[in-house]
């Protein structure tokens, strides 16, 4: 498990200062994927196995595909984005380390559960899961369901109104 | 007395006006014609029977033990303020009043019969005589007014007549120019008559003549039911004043200021000139025998608080005494015949109001105020003959200028006998009218005062001698060319008043007058003081005459000598003293330029600037902060990312701290 | 070594900072998209970490990762629909050039 | 809810706007609308008769008709209606108004559909807010009669219409900006948690202190509408520039909300406040009354001079409102009435001038009263009117108001009193400089000796307007009753009157 760990711990860290340093738009795509698939590990990790399976599905597989289609059509293959200027990136290193700083310090002095360690969790099911999904009662999840579908629904008719060609 | 005949007298006018005035477009100018008269005639006819019932028949509500009564005829709530203070419409008969309403009604129907020929196949024919009625129902209104607003009301309705009748040729800019100064003038001078009625009704807490002068009536005779010694003490304001003066003497003096511009008195009198711009009936009705008088009207119904007021009825004397020889001077001096006539109507009218405000109780049981009213009635027969009698002559030769006259005593005979006959009243020579009446106010003024005497009587000489200059001018001097077209006598609508109004003329000084009107109603037996007054006054008039007669009689170079010897004076009295030229710089130069325009430049550029600057302020604030919303959302985020850390930093602090 | 909430967490949040990084340099709209994706991913991870180790009776940090998910995705599509067609007015994908929407 | 009369205030027109809505052509439209302000017109006059009927019955509750219908409870916001005889009075003008307006709208182009939707959804404010007696809900009703205004007049307007129709909505809803600041702090002020007027001037239960600050904010606030200076100048431009029905429901509805508010909100619930702030007012309501007629005397567009002349004559009723006796407010209702008929027939004469001679500039005519008697001598009677000739509206009014304001012993109102009586001979000077240009004299242009008179839809809508002023003029004492009805005593009672 240890290892598994450090594995997906680096991978994440890594890959991530890849995908936002890279050059290439096609290769920061690529390295996402990466990211996101070391975050459905660590869904699996957790237990969570249906997440982690909606995790690669929907992300890995859906959403990276979608990236590298537009990225295909906007761009010609191989060509680098303008260099960012100096100044561009020292901001940017600020505005993220003082986030991590600010961050970082509440997690540490503001948190006596970080040092929790994994508890036992009762098995929870698709079942479970599906249920919870439709049901009104306590911790039932029927309404945002509800209007997750909705908003899917308004979200391929914009994509429709929005791609279509007048 | 039944209310029926006073309803009617008010009410057949107004009808007049409505039907012509509504229908008059579809009438023919007969019909309209025939409509009026025979509408102001029944009226006269009511008039009389109304003034006979109040001055013969003796009823007890008439007279009382010998003395007059007012009578209250009907009084109809028409507006109500507070407590008591009630605008009322209603019918008052007293002497004034009833001998009011007979002046009215006979001049008013002399012009409307007169018109049937002056205004022959003139557009707006029924127009004018709606609007004549409109004047015969406003006039009428404000004589028998019972209260004191009412009088405000038909006052204001007098003058609204009078505006539409001097603008009567409506095409004609100088007519719509003296349609509007006549209206304006007098409005100001209605202010001060308005300020005057809310100043006096409110302490008196009433508007009701009968309230107003009744206590004071009481003074003199105890008939008078209406004592309320509440109202003695409130006339006096309880001795509060204002600038020296008590209130009520302002109130008085106020009130005075609205006769003033009806009477066309100095200063207020430049409308009356130029008013001549309507027809010539329209000015012997309205400009010479009954709106101008109401002024003195005014006064002498009020007279009984006047004379709590010494200042007020000296203000008065003083007012009519410098009005009466200035409106004499100017009208030696003019050139159209109507402005003759004009001022010399205002001169008359200062006549009366100086013998107003020289009478006193005890200075022949108040002889001025009886003069006074006794020259109102012979003034408004003789003035309205010569006004209709020079109708007549523009008629015959369509001008207004004496220069296109002279001769016409030939080609117009009955014109000339009774122009001459109004001339002589006018001039005071017995036993035409003007005499009778004029040697009362005299009598009147020195027994107050010789200086005002004499005076009145130098004032009463040249109105002898500017009335033969008019004469002489039209009817001898010189005759002009009149071309194949000679000008002659009147039809016999137009004759018909003429004569009839001589004939008044040459007899109502014989009436026994303060058998009728007196200013507590007791009877005065008029006695004239021939030696001390009549023989004089004849003898100067004599003299004027005769002076005339040898200066204008044969045309000669005499008075273009005088007039150069003159010099300044006499161009200063051609042009009126200035007055108008005054009154343009003020109203023009300072009313206009000074406070009218900048008013509006300071509306629209300081006002509206300081309004619109605000709206331009907001704008530049939001130019100025829009580039905040740049839309760039990567600038956005460092906003929302420095927030967020300066809160945490916040956070931090405070728990490190 | 037992592996406590923490150890997830440092991972998560540098994949943040590295997001934000990302999102505040990059002038292509897509690469933003992708830091987005990155923050958002790094948010679901803190979601489901804290509800498995201090909640493990409840289900609201997994269930809402889901929904997330599913937004995200939805989020996705759309503004890469904007964005090429965007790129068909312009040809450009660079924010600075898509001020035209602006009045 | 349907029981009471005074709903229907409301729901006829909303049945005129679906009735509009749905007529497909002009003629269909005119109908609606002339029905629908008859029908207006018919409820208020069987209102007023009611009305009457039941206070010589011995009715003395201070509002009649009461109805109250529960909005929103957790604030109490209630639709409350009732009236008195202002508010009879003011819905009887209003009615009229809009009769007349429709008649004078009877050829609006282009667009006439949403032009009369426009129209009528501003006259559900109009009536709304003179039957609602309910803070909440009168100040709803005010907002819903100012929006449509804008559009109205940026839409249909002339000239610089943009301009006007957004200073106009701007600067009133500045006004009511300070309005509703003021409304709620009398909410929470009483202590009553209550909207209902009546309630709150029963109990006068607001701190002195928050009156003083109260106070001047809802008069400000009101005063706007009123034009009182210095916030008129909207009413000049903004009269500019409406189409005729718009100026005259305007100059002749709009404008007395102000006046209207002004009494029934802030004098009514905060007396103590009023009388010592009073004389601030005066003075600024004083000069409203001298500086619109002075104004006026220059201008050269016949709208400004109405609208100045509006200034001018509304400031009166603010002056009188402030004077705090029963004479000169009775006097201020009875200028409304007065203003409200004769301003919406020079609108409405000034329109049809317009319309026919392409021109407001009193310098490019002349001699209309030949061209166009009819036209003329209407103007003339309104001019008659304005200036406060006897026997037509304006001088009761004016009178009414000169009396009662003289009522009022303080030096201070003394003196303006006087000031505001000289607007009598200014107003004559205007009034006579606009006849004296534009109907008498020679024809200035020949091109408009081709013009023809009025028709008879203008006809109507004139000799309405005409008949109303002169009944009010002929027989003030009927109306002034009317208004008297309302004075309840316990207005004065903080006062000592």
């Amino acid at each position: 498990m240890e290892i598994m760990y450090t594995i997906v711990a680096l991978a994440i860290i890594i890959f991530s200062i890849l995908t936002v340093t890279t050059r290439k738009i096609l290769r920061s795509a690529t390295y996402l994927l990466f990211t996101l698939f070391a975050a459905a590990i660590i869904y699996f990790m957790m237990d969570y196995e249906f997440l982690g399976g909606v995790q690669i599905a929907v992300y890995a597989g859906g959403i990276v595909v979608l990236f590298v289609f537009s990225i295909l059509l906007t761009t010609s293959p191989g060509s680098n984005s303008e260099k960012l200027t100096n100044r561009r990136v020292w901001w940017g290193i600020l505005a993220a380390v003082c986030t991590a700083g600010v961050t970082g310090w509440a997690l540490l002095s503001r948190c006596a559960e970080i040092f929790a360690t994994k508890p036992a969790m009762a098995d929870y099911t698709m079942q479970d899961l599906g249920e919870d999904m439709l049901s009104t009662g306590h911790g039932g999840y029927l309404l945002p369901f509800e209007a997750i579908s909705v908003l899917l629904l308004a979200c391929i008719i914009g994509a429709v109104a929005v791609a279509r060609k007048r | 007395m039944e209310p029926i005949i006073p309803i009617l007298i008010l009410c057949l006018p107004l009808l007049g006006f409505l039907v012509l005035g509504l229908l008059g477009p579809k009438m023919s100018h007969k019909a309209a014609g025939w409509y009026g008269v025979l509408s102001i005639g029944t009226v006269m006819v009511l008039a009389y029977i109304t003034a006979i019932t109040y001055f013969f028949s003796g009823a007890p509500e008439f007279i009382l033990d010998g003395t007059r009564l007012q009578y209250v005829v009907f009084n109809q709530d028409w507006l109500n303020f507070y407590k008591d203070l009630t605008i009322r419409i209603g019918f008052l008969l007293d002497p004034i009043s009833a001998l009011m309403l007979v002046v009215i009604t006979t001049i008013s129907f002399c012009v409307h019969l007169y018109s049937l020929g002056y205004m022959e196949g003139e557009k707006g024919f029924q127009r004018y005589y709606a609007f004549l009625q409109l004047f015969s129902f406003s006039m009428l209104g404000l004589v028998v007014a019972t209260n004191i607003f009412q009088m405000y009301i038909f006052w204001e309705l007098v003058g609204a007549s009078s505006y539409l009748l001097i603008g009567f040729y409506y095409q004609r800019p100088s007519a719509v120019s003296a349609s509007k100064k006549a209206f304006i003038v007098t409005r100001f001078a209605d202010l001060g008559f308005l300020i005057g009625i809310l100043i006096l009704s409110y302490y008196t807490g009433t508007f009701n003549f009968t309230d107003l002068t009744g206590s004071v009536l009481a003074n003199g005779s105890s008939v008078n039911n209406l004592i309320t010694p509440g109202v003695v003490a409130s006339l006096k304001f309880g001795g509060a004043s204002f600038m020296g003066c008590s209130l009520l003497t302002w109130a008085l003096v106020l009130i005075f200021m609205g006769g003033m511009g009806k009477s066309a008195m100095l200063p207020l009198h430049i409308w009356l000139p130029d008013a001549m711009e309507g027809p010539t009936p329209v000015s012997a009705l309205i400009h010479a025998a009954t709106m101008v008088v109401a002024g003195v009207y005014l006064v002498a119904r009020l007279f009984p608080l006047y004379l709590m007021e010494e200042a007020a009825l000296l203000f008065i004397t003083v007012v009519g005494a410098i009005t009466a020889f200035y409106a004499a001077v100017v009208a030696c001096t003019q050139v159209d015949i109507k402005r003759v006539l004009a001022f010399s109507t205002i001169s008359q009218i200062a006549f009366m109001m100086v013998s107003l405000g020289v009478a006193r109780p005890e200075i022949h049981e108040g002889l001025g105020y009886m003069a006074s009213m006794f020259h109102l009635f012979t003034h408004a027969m003789f003035k309205a003959l010569l006004f209709l009698g020079a109708g007549a002559l523009i008629h015959a030769v369509h001008s207004n200028d004496y220069t296109a006259m002279g001769g016409l005593r030939k080609y117009m005979p009955i014109t000339h006998i009774t122009f001459l006959i109004g001339c002589l009243a006018i001039a005071g020579i017995p036993p035409f009218s003007g005499f009778f009446s004029k040697d009362e106010i005299l009598s009147a003024c020195y027994e107050n005062n010789f200086i005002w005497g004499a005076w009145m009587s130098m004032v009463a000489g040249l109105t002898a001698f500017y009335m033969f200059r008019l004469y002489y001018l039209i009817f001898w001097w010189d005759e002009p060319d009149y071309g194949h077209h000679k000008p002659h006598d009147a039809p016999w609508p137009m004759s018909l008043p003429l004569i009839f109004l001589a004939l008044v003329s040459c007899v109502a000084g014989f009436i026994p007058f303060g058998e009728f009107v007196t200013w507590n109603g007791e009877p005065y037996h008029i006695h004239i003081n021939w030696v001390g007054v009549a023989i004089p006054s004849i003898v100067i008039a004599v003299l004027a005459i005769a002076l005339a007669t040898f200066m204008y009689r044969k045309k000669n170079p005499l008075p273009d000598k005088v007039a150069k010897a003159t010099g300044a004076l006499w161009t200063a009295a051609h042009h009126r003293f200035y007055w108008d030229e005054i009154y343009m710089f003020i109203t023009h130069k300072i009313i206009f330029n000074l406070i009218c325009k900048p008013i509006a430049w300071f509306d629209r550029h300081i006002i509206d600037g300081t309004m619109d600057g605000l709206a331009w302020c907001a704008q530049r604030l939001s130019i100025t902060i829009r580039p905040l919303q740049s839309g760039n959302v990567q600038s956005y985020v460092y906003v929302y990312l420095f927030g967020a850390l300066l809160l945490g930093g916040v956070t931090a602090a405070v728990v490190l701290l | 070594m037992e592996i406590k909430l923490l150890y997830y967490l440092v991972p998560s949040l540098i994949m943040f900072c590295c997001g934000l990084y990302g999102f505040l340099t990059r002038k292509n709209m897509i690469a933003m998209l992708i830091s987005l994706e990155l923050m958002l991913n790094a948010v679901d991870i803190n979601f489901t970490v804290i509800n498995r180790y201090i909640f493990p009776d409840s289900k609201e940090g997994m269930i809402f990762t889901l929904f997330a998910i599913a937004i995200a995705a939805a989020e996705t599509a759309l503004a890469i629909a904007i964005i090429i067609n965007l790129y068909r007015v312009t040809k450009k994908v660079e924010t600075d050039e898509a001020s035209q929407l602006k009045g | 809810m349907f029981s009471n009369p005074l709903i229907y205030f409301v729901v006829i027109p909303v049945i005129m706007l679906l009735g509009i809505y749905l007529s497909r052509n002009m003629a269909q439209i005119r109908t609606v609308a002339v029905a629908g302000s008859l029908a207006l017109l018919g409820l208020s006059a069987w209102l007023l008769v009611d009305y009457l009927g039941l206070r010589a019955a011995g009715a003395d509750a201070p509002m009649l008709y009461r109805g109250d219908w529960t909005w929103f409870s957790a604030m109490n916001i209630k639709l409350s209606v009732g009236v008195d005889g202002i508010s009879i009075a003011m819905l009887l003008l209003s009615s009229i108004i809009l009769l007349t307006g429709s008649f004078a709208s009877w050829k609006i182009n282009p667009l006439p559909k949403e032009f009369f939707l426009w129209l009528i959804l501003l006259s559900i404010g109009v009536f709304g807010f003179f039957i609602s007696i309910d803070l909440f809900t009168m100040f709803m009703f005010y907002e819903v009669a100012l929006i449509p205004m804008y559009l109205l007049i940026g839409i249909w307007g002339t000239g610089r219409k943009e301009y006007s129709a957004m200073k106009l909505t701007l600067m009133l809803m500045g006004g009511s900006a300070f309005l509703m600041l003021s409304l709620i702090g009398i909410y929470y002020n009483a202590g009553l948690h209550s909207w209902n007027l009546l309630e709150i001037a029963q109990a006068d239960s607001i701190d002195h202190t928050w009156q003083m600050f109260l106070f001047p904010m809802a008069f400000v606030g009101f005063g706007v509408l009123g034009a009182m200076f210095p916030f008129h100048t909207w009413s000049p431009d903004g009269h500019a520039c409406a189409p005729t029905a718009v100026s005259m429901l305007h100059a002749g509805v709009l404008m007395k909300l102000g006046g209207y508010g002004c009494f029934r909100v802030a004098i009514y619930l905060m007396p103590y406040a009023a009388n010592e702030l009073a004389w601030i007012f005066l003075i600024l309501t004083g000069i409203s009354v001298v500086y619109g007629a002075f104004s006026a005397c220059v201008q050269t567009d016949l709208k400004y001079i109405n609208a100045y002349s509006s200034v001018s004559h509304c400031g009166l009723v603010l002056f009188a409102i402030l004077m705090l006796n029963t004479t000169a407010m009775t006097g201020a209702i009875m200028q409304m009435l007065s203003h409200g008929l004769m301003t919406a027939l020079f609108f409405a004469l000034i329109g049809m001038i317009y319309g026919r001679t392409h021109t407001r500039d009193i310098r490019q005519m002349g001699g209309l009263m030949k061209i166009m008697p009819y036209l003329a001598v209407c103007y003339m009677i309104a001019g008659f009117a304005s200036l406060g000739l006897p026997g037509l509206s304006g001088f009761v009014a004016e009178m009414t108001i000169f009396v009662g304001s003289f009522e009022n012993t303080h030096t201070l109102n003394r003196v303006f009193t006087i000031i505001a009586c000289c607007s009598i001979v200014i107003t004559a000077v205007y009034i006579l400089r606009v006849v004296g240009k534009l109907l008498l004299g020679p024809v200035y242009d020949k091109h408009h000796e081709e013009l023809t008179d009025a028709t008879w839809w203008e006809r109507t809508s004139t000799v309405t307007l005409i008949i109303c002023v002169a009944a009010i003029g002929c027989f003030p004492n009927f109306f002034a009753n009317l208004i008297r009805t309302t004075f309840s005593p316990e207005i004065f009672k903080v006062l000592g009157m």
